[in-house]
């Protein structure tokens, strides 16, 4: 529901909020823009993540990660793997949640099988459907049982926020929804859907209380208000900021970036001409010029990409041997290509697949840009009716199965169609990378697969663009997240 | 005059598109974005992907005109029909026919847009349909509103009392009389319709990519306001341009339609 | 009058009845459905989103899903949001006081500019008033709102500080919720910093809003005024000496029916349409939740949210009826075919 | 033998006032009247302005809907004839509007709007069909370039005669005439009143016949109706009413006609 | 100060046009020389006339001889096309291009127009009542109630039934007559000092008819104002006016005293008019002249009234004919000016 005011604080003025004089630590007020609005205050009741980046800072998960996407503590201090099914955590003690009551074993075991009960219906149930059953060993200790070996059980966890137990389980969903309580860095003040998530510092965390006594989440949806709103003072930090408009920013305001985790791919539908032809699809890795890409595209902020992964991924491999641009070979083979190529896209990666057709036109290849709706065009690729695509997936987790297990292993092919493309070979090293729990052994099946899909080609990756955020020089102390997260307890605002 | 000869040379310009603008309106040259107008080879500049403005201008005329053009005359039609008998044959018919009008109007555009596109697939042909069955409502309900008046005036009553029929009284004495309200209506909408079209692109839905349209080239050039301002600004120019010439014309036919107009009618001087 | 009224309203339970099913069906034809957007771009398995399109009856036959709606809907639930997990009611509430505040504001800013500039032009037709006020009208036409509104902030909010980028209160103005409508629980609580600051926000948006219809109002005000100023009853009321405003106020009635009919359709149009204006400005009317909410799949919430634009429709639209009537009373509300 | 029109207990009410804002109430305008006009007769009504004389005209003619009461042409009930029956009607039952200009379409031509009755009634050749019009115009006194010209460039007297050939051009057996002559100046009256007489005795028309005009009712009617408050008050050959009338707003209504004679101002005119 | 037309000879302009032979103060309504062209049609052809105060002028004449535009020309209310020139004085001020405002003050307080068609006139979407109370308050200083009052009164004094309720009905809610009754009431309402009726009476039957003049001469005689009145019906004339003028086709062809006119009417014309009325109690048949009546194009270059007139010369076509004066009457007759007739 929504909240009962327009916002908390102190009216700070509206048009001059950017220039007044810096206000003290705890009566400032830090205003974050995102492009969409949350859906829920209920961690466990969304599947959505600029929703769970405001909901992150008001709940916490058991694991977090760093910038490198490695597994770091938040509620767990530690944790050890007893054998290949069950996983032993040690809880952080002294943490109570923001309505005073304490955390301990039963809000994990409460929270996981909250996410798990098919009765609560919730959306993020297959990201811990791995889980067996939870244990309360002690106060503070939790043991987790898995049905098969679980290798991204920690990612899978670091993405689901405990909630209290008491407390939920005594106002049920739709009040907890309304007046969310968790351990964070921030209260839950009052929503305003479409306009702003208010929020105030939680002075009893457990990590010293924030420097910034307000924060609020307004969705902007159009980048160039966002940006205008960070520019005129009105927001301090705005996200989603394309890399060719971040040269617009400047005055009081700067583009800070961190390595992204979006792998962006030109698939190719194995089963279709003229990419049933494995040249044809390497001459069309050959045709796309990644490095002009990203130079004109993303003004140098991404990185190239040679496999379906980037370095930080575990399972990307120094080693494998990717497709160099050579714009001569390829036009060897496309040239005598007749058909004509529909390259499906969404309005979101329109820019990019017109680039990529553009130059796969260059080398001879008849390719067009057919932009469809989100829906129209997930329909389109999942059931096989797509020649080739322009699309991009998310690897938060920062674990190869992601991709891997979706896009190139075949009992997924019932899922979704995508580019058709199944190899023997790569199906047992996936399985095998799945269920072993091993990260080094992992790493090593991974690099083999990885190379696997380099030499049969159905995708052309391309590139792994930086996360951009717009930043007021008076926020100081913060760091983008690589997922998206706003860590944003030890931000202090100084002046302009 | 002026203003015939503007909407003339745009459609020889669409017709002849393919072989007067001097470049692929799809070939793009990275190394060459964004370069400002009178840039060389490139009267009109270039944009994000460094395609020939001018070319992509020239070409886009084709669907504005296509998508403006019939979405306005196409809806007109459909709604003044709806619009006089709705009016003239008054009771249920009308009731029936205005509460369709009130349900329609409660529908969301981008919804019916999505519907279209997915059942029938992209294209400025389908981009049409979905502003025709739209933009149909506004007409009838004018058309309605000012028949309703009408069919109390004396001269229709005279007619009838002639032996005219219905038809002939809706099509004769009163669409003349709300012709002008008409006319004005539909050469705004020409101008909406275009944008709308941009809206289209701008909320992600528009034409297919491969055709460039203005409204498409104006939305993708919006992040640019600051960096490359004829990006926005040339699209809009053109559509501008459009708007006013077909406005123009329809304010002269809107005048030549009125039998008061001020004009001496030497002609008619008999011998 | 009050029988027609009380026939209007009832025919609206009819009006709501087809909206539903034509949302529905078109809801329908749609590729995709909730579960397909939430899980878009995850790592969830077909029967990982069967189960989850039972838990929440997508699974059910259509005209079933249809039937369920519309027996919550006819006791006035309109649903929880699939996406949202909160009752649609709710939500929807939320965000028609700012739809309706922005609209309003949008006609206000229209009629102050466009009445003038009609009758000038008008009065004078043909004249360099005449022709400015036309160029001007089908600039605002020929301008996309979402081009407009981004040249307004960047000029008025980024260059001169003069009115906030977007949102439509100051964050932390301290005011709580009375009626929903920024600007009048500002006044209600007395706070005089809200009501600057909801004016403030309101002003780039309503302009940006307004220019579109400005353009529409005056031209066919205008056309109507040129219309009636040949006839001979205003030559009648010059030949009693009338002062000027007076025979305006003739003219302006008679040119009237026309234009609000017009207006009344783009009303209802700016009402869910504003979508554009309000995602430049971060706006949280209905036409944004409405298309995030088809963009989400998210029936129950497209459905109650098309339903009370429907309710919203019908009513400017008998508005505009009665509006018609009692500026022409040649016209019989009731109808009816005569010989 | 049947009369050609038979009007029987006619009645209209009309709401007046803003209905809109309820405060409408109702108004009688025609009262229950009755009378006959036979084959080739014409029927004059004079009365108090304001009596439902139009009224009376508009529903006889198939255009207003009586509230009571019967309307017989050649012994056939037309109040209740359906849409086909109507138009069928419309061929021999014609009517001049009291107000020309307003029953004129401002947007037509008037060689369009005398010449509509004729296409839709009686199919011909474009030809003759544009001599027809220019006969038609020019029996009413009407130059033949009016064709080409709008209403609104018409002199009131000119508009009234676009009326009378319009309704002329449909070759109606009953003509309704609602005060066609008060526009005109007395030789053009003359003449259409001529014209009317003569076609009435070449073709056999049936008048109903409406004027303020005594002297010419006197001479073109066989018979009149004095109405006062919606009702006939009087009724009979107009000759012998004149001579000896028996109501007294007949008798008032005689006495005060002006007389065409500058030295038989009496006290009872208004400047003595 | 007058351009000299074509239509005149001599000192015309500065001669004057003798009215009632007390009538020595200043005309209040000088036309001089007053042509109108709308069009391709010559409406009216170097008209000049005066009026006095207190008098009745009656204006007969065939349909589409310029009556109506006469009236129109002289509040300034012809449209813009229309293309006017001679003089048109009020008092000696000219009102032929005078200012907007000085025109609007004129209109309704000074003259007030009775327009030929009623319902024409009427603005459909206002009450009556409405249309009247502002007439009035236009030119006067008085509440909305007072004008109410004096609307209602006005409206009983010709002669409408149940005035007060009337005042709230739209005028297609009127009879033709009650419609003539309310825009008499209108040009009126105001008390100007002169009133040019067109066709005031037409919709009327005799007894209001009768009852409107009645109020007309009260007026005119109560505030010394003038009448300017238009009409077919010279009957009304013969009982009302102190002059007649008589136009045909654009041209005023005769003016005379009343008596004189129809005692002696000098112009064939005006001769064959008084012939043609029908009078009561006489069955002779409808008398009309014969051919068709005139439509004058571009400008006039002979006596229009020539190609029907039995007494026609040559000289009649040869030019316009000039103005023949005797005494007071005045024609446009070079027959009868001869003595030929
Ligand atoms: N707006 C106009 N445009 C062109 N011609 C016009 C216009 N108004 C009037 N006329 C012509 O001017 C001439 C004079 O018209 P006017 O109305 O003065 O006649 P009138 O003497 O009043 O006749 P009536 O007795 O029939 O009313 C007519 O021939 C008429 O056709
Ligand atoms: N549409 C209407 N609505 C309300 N009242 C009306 C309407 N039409 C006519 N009336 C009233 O009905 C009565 C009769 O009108 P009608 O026009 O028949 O009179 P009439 O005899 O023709 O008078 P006139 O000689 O003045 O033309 C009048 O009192 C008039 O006010
Ligand atoms: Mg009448
Ligand atoms: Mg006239």
């Amino acid at each position: 529901g929504g909240g009962d005011t327009y916002g908390d604080g102190d009216g700070d003025g509206a048009a001059d909020g950017g220039d007044s004089t810096a206000p003290a630590a705890s009566s400032s007020q830090l205003v974050i823009a995102q492009s969409s609005d949350i859906l829920t205050m209920d961690p466990h009741m969304h599947r959505n993540r600029p929703t769970q980046n405001v909901i992150h800072t008001v709940f916490e998960s058991l694991v977090n990660q760093d910038t490198d996407l490695k597994p770091v503590p938040e509620l767990a201090t530690e944790w050890e793997q007893v054998d290949d099914l069950t996983w032993r955590f040690h809880l952080r003690e002294g943490v109570t949640f923001h309505n005073g009551e304490a955390f301990d074993a039963e809000d994990v075991k409460f929270s996981i099988e909250r996410i798990l009960d098919p009765e609560q219906a919730s959306p993020r149930a297959s990201m811990l459907a791995v889980i067996d059953s939870v244990e309360v060993e002690d106060e503070h200790t939790v043991l987790i049982t898995t049905t098969d070996p679980a290798p991204t059980l920690l990612s899978g966890l670091a993405v689901n926020e405990i909630v209290p137990s008491e407390y939920t389980a005594e106002v049920g969903d739709e009040e907890f929804a309304a007046a969310p309580v968790g351990t964070g860095p921030f209260t839950f003040d009052s929503w305003s859907p479409n306009e702003a998530v208010n929020l105030s510092a939680n002075e009893d965390y457990w990590d010293g209380a924030p420097g910034v006594g307000t924060l609020i989440f307004r969705p902007i949806p159009e980048v160039s208000s966002r940006m205008a709103a960070l520019q005129s003072g009105d927001v301090q930090i705005a996200a989603e900021i394309p890399p060719d408009l971040t040269g617009e920013l400047g005055g009081g305001t700067e583009a800070v970036s961190v390595p992204g985790t979006r792998v962006f791919f030109l698939a190719m539908n194995v089963t279709k001409a003229p990419f049933d032809q494995k040249d044809v699809r390497v001459a069309a890795n050959q045709a796309v010029d990644k490095q002009t890409l990203v130079d004109a595209l993303y003004e140098g902020r991404a990185r190239v990409l040679n496999q379906p992964a980037f370095p930080e991924m575990i399972g990307y491999s120094d080693d494998v041997q990717g497709i160099d641009f050579d714009a001569e070979a390829a036009a060897q083979v496309l040239g005598s290509t007749t058909e004509t190529v529909q390259i499906d896209s969404t309005e979101a990666t329109r820019t990019l697949a017109e680039a990529v057709a553009g130059q796969l036109q260059a080398a001879g290849l008849n390719a067009e840009v057919n932009v469809l709706e989100d829906q129209a065009f997930t329909d389109q690729v999942e059931s096989g009716a797509s020649t080739a695509y322009l699309s991009s997936w998310g690897v938060a987790e920062g674990d190869a199965d992601v991709i891997m297990a979706r896009h190139f292993w075949s009992p997924s092919r019932e899922d979704a169609f995508y580019t058709g493309y199944t190899n023997d070979e790569l199906d047992v090293l996936i399985s095998d990378a799945r269920s072993t729990v091993d990260q080094a052994e992992r790493e090593d099946l991974y690099a083999q697969a990885m190379q696997i899909v380099m030499d049969d080609v159905p995708w052309v990756p391309l590139l792994n663009p930086e996360e951009i955020y717009g930043v007021s020089t008076q926020v100081q102390g913060w760091e983008p997240s690589p997922i998206g997260r706003f860590n944003v307890a030890d931000v202090t605002l100084g002046s302009r | 005059m002026v203003a015939l000869a503007v909407l003339v040379t745009f459609v020889i310009v669409g017709v002849l598109a393919p072989w007067i603008s001097p470049y692929d309106p799809n070939a793009q040259n990275l190394a060459n974005r964004l370069q400002p107008p009178l840039s060389e080879g490139h009267l009109l500049g270039t944009d994000g992907l460094g395609r020939d403005v001018l070319s992509r201008l020239i070409h886009g005329s084709r669907i504005s005109l296509i998508v403006g053009f019939s979405a306005v005359l196409l809806s007109a039609v459909f709604g003044v029909i709806v619009g006089l008998v709705s009016g003239y044959v008054g009771g249920w018919v009308d009731s029936l026919l205005m509460r369709i009008v009130d349900a329609w109007l409660a529908f969301p555009f981008l919804l019916l847009a999505i519907a279209i596109v997915a059942v029938l697939g992209r294209g400025i042909d389908n981009i049409v349909i979905a502003l025709v069955i739209t933009g149909w409502v506004l007409y009838a309900r004018l058309v309605r509103g000012e028949t309703l008046s009408l069919r109390e005036r004396e001269f229709v009553l005279s007619a009838r009392g002639l032996g005219a029929s219905p038809m002939a009284i809706m099509m004769k004495h009163i669409l003349p009389n709300c012709l002008a309200p008409i006319m004005v209506v539909a050469t705004l909408e020409v101008g909406v319709v275009i944008v709308t079209e941009a809206s289209l692109s701008f909320l992600g839905l528009g034409a297919s990519a491969s055709e460039p349209s203005w409204g498409g080239m104006l939305a993708d050039g919006r992040a640019y306001l600051t960096r490359a301002w004829w990006l926005a600004t040339l699209p809009g120019l053109a559509i501008f341009v459009i708007v006013l010439a077909v406005n123009v014309l329809g304010d002269a036919l809107r005048d030549a339609l009125d039998p008061r107009h001020e004009k001496i009618r030497s002609e008619e001087i008999p011998a | 009058m009050l029988a027609f009224i009380v026939r209007r309203l009832w025919q609206t339970v009819l009006v709501l009845f087809g909206v539903s099913i034509i949302t529905f069906s078109l809801i329908h034809l749609t590729p995709g459905d909730a579960v397909d957007v939430m899980f878009a771009g995850e790592n969830v398995s077909a029967d990982q989103r069967e189960v989850y399109r039972q838990q929440l009856g997508l699974d059910q036959p259509l005209i079933q899903q249809y039937f369920n709606y519309m027996a919550g809907a006819v006791q006035g639930d309109l649903g929880t949001s699939v996406r949202r997990g909160t009752p649609v009611a709710g939500i929807i509430a939320s965000t028609v006081p700012a739809t309706v505040e922005l609209t309003f504001a949008a006609l206000v800013v229209a009629i102050v500019i466009a009445v003038p500039v009609a009758v000038v032009s008008a009065l004078r037709q043909g004249s360099l008033w005449d022709r400015g006020g036309s160029v001007l009208a089908l600039f605002g036409i020929s301008m996309p709102s979402f081009w407009l509104g981004i040249m307004l902030i960047l000029i008025f909010s980024v260059g001169f500080h003069w009115f906030p980028a977007s949102g439509r209160i100051a964050a932390g103005s301290g005011m709580s919720q009375i009626t929903g409508f920024v600007l009048v629980d500002a006044v209600l609580q007395g706070n005089w910093e809200g009501i600057k600051s909801g004016l403030l926000h309101l002003a780039l948006p309503a302009i940006t809003l307004g220019t579109a219809i400005t353009a529409t109002l005056s031209r066919v005000l205008r056309s109507g005024l040129l219309e009636v100023k040949g006839q001979d009853y205003v030559d009648a009321l010059r030949a009693r000496g009338l002062r000027f405003a007076t025979v305006l106020r003739h003219m302006l009635r008679n040119a009237l029916p026309a234009t609000v009919i017009v207006m009344g359709v783009r009303i209802g149009s700016l009402l869910g349409g504003a979508i554009v204006v309000e995602v430049v400005f971060g706006w949280p009317g209905l036409g944004r939740l409405v298309v995030d909410a088809i963009q989400n799949r998210d029936f129950p919430l497209v459905q109650g949210a098309v339903l009370v634009l429907a309710v919203l429709f019908v009513l400017v639209n008998l508005i505009t009826d009665i509006v018609q009537a009692w500026l022409d009373p040649r016209i019989k509300l009731t109808g009816g075919g005569s010989r | 033998m049947t009369p050609k029109l038979r009007v029987q207990d006619l009645v209209k009410t009309f709401t007046s006032g803003r209905a809109l804002l309820g405060t409408a109430e109702r108004s009688v305008a025609v009262d229950g009247i009755s009378f006959d006009v036979t084959t080739g007769s014409s029927f004059g009504i004079v009365g108090e302005s304001g009596s439902g004389k139009s009224t009376t005209a508009r529903i006889v003619a198939s255009l207003l809907d009586a509230d009571a009461g019967s309307v017989q042409l050649d012994g056939r009930e037309m109040l209740s004839l359906g849409r086909r029956d109507l138009l069928a009607v419309r061929r021999t039952v014609q009517m001049v509007f009291q107000d020309p200009f307003a029953s004129l379409n401002p947007r037509w031509k008037v060689g369009n709007l005398v010449g509509e009755g004729l296409r839709i009634h009686h199919r011909m050749s474009r030809e003759a069909h544009r001599a027809r019009v220019q006969e038609l115009l020019e029996m009413c006194g009407l130059p033949a370039s009016a064709a080409t010209r709008f209403p609104h460039e018409f002199s009131g007297g000119q508009r009234q005669r676009i009326g009378i050939a319009r309704a002329l051009a449909v070759e109606p057996d009953v003509l309704i005439l609602d005060e066609p002559v008060s526009a005109l100046d007395v030789s053009i009256q003359a003449q259409i009143l001529t014209l009317l007489t003569r076609l009435q005795s070449e073709l056999g028309l049936t008048f109903l016949f409406i004027a303020h005009d005594l002297a010419i009712v006197e001479r073109f009617c066989d018979d009149v109706a004095v109405m006062q408050n919606g009702r006939i008050v009087e009724q009979g050959n107009p000759v012998e009413l004149y001579r000896d009338p028996q109501h007294h707003y007949t008798k008032t209504l005689l006495g005060a006609i002006p007389i065409p004679d500058p030295r038989r101002r009496d006290n009872n005119s208004p400047r003595r | 100060m007058i351009p000299g037309g074509p239509l005149h000879r001599g000192g015309f302009v500065d001669q004057v046009i003798p009215g009632r032979a007390e009538g020595a103060s200043t005309p209040l309504l000088q036309v001089r020389d007053l042509t109108v062209r709308l069009g391709p049609v010559a409406a009216v052809s170097g008209l000049s006339f005066d009026v006095h105060r207190g008098e009745f002028l009656g204006i007969v004449g065939e349909s589409g001889s310029g009556k109506s535009v006469t009236a129109k020309a002289i509040l300034g209310l012809l449209p813009k096309s229309a293309e006017i020139s001679g003089s048109v004085r009020l008092e000696g001020e000219e009102l032929l291009g005078a200012s907007s405002e000085t025109m609007r003050r004129i209109r309704g307080d000074r003259i007030g127009l009775v327009f030929q068609d009623a319902l024409a006139a009427l603005d459909p979407v206002y009450t009556i009542g409405d249309q009247l109370v502002e007439a009035l308050r236009a030119h006067n200083d008085v509440s909305k109630k007072v004008a109410r009052k004096r609307a209602a009164d006005l409206l009983g004094e010709v002669g409408i039934p149940k005035p007060v309720e009337r005042l709230d009905s739209y005028p297609h809610q009127l009879s033709g007559g009650q419609r003539q009754r309310i825009i008499i009431a209108a040009a009126l309402i105001a008390e100007p000092d002169l009133i040019i009726a067109d066709e005031p009476t037409t919709a009327l039957d005799v007894t209001v008819q009768k009852q409107v003049l009645d109020l007309l001469a009260e007026v005119c005689q109560r505030r010394e104002a003038a009448v300017m009145l238009v009409t077919h019906d010279l009957g009304v004339v013969a009982q009302t006016c102190d002059r007649v003028a008589t136009f045909y086709g654009g041209l005023l062809v005769e003016e005379a005293d009343v008596f004189t006119l129809f005692d002696n009417p000098r112009h064939p014309y005006t001769r064959a008019l008084l012939r043609s009325v029908p009078r009561l109690g006489e069955d002779s048949p409808f008398e009309a002249i014969p051919g068709s009546p005139a439509q004058i194009y571009i400008s006039l270059t002979a006596c229009p009234f020539a190609p029907r007139c039995e007494h026609a010369q040559p000289v009649c076509t040869a030019g316009v004919p000039p103005e023949f004066w005797e005494g007071t009457h005045r024609h446009r007759c070079v027959v009868a000016g001869r003595g030929e007739l």
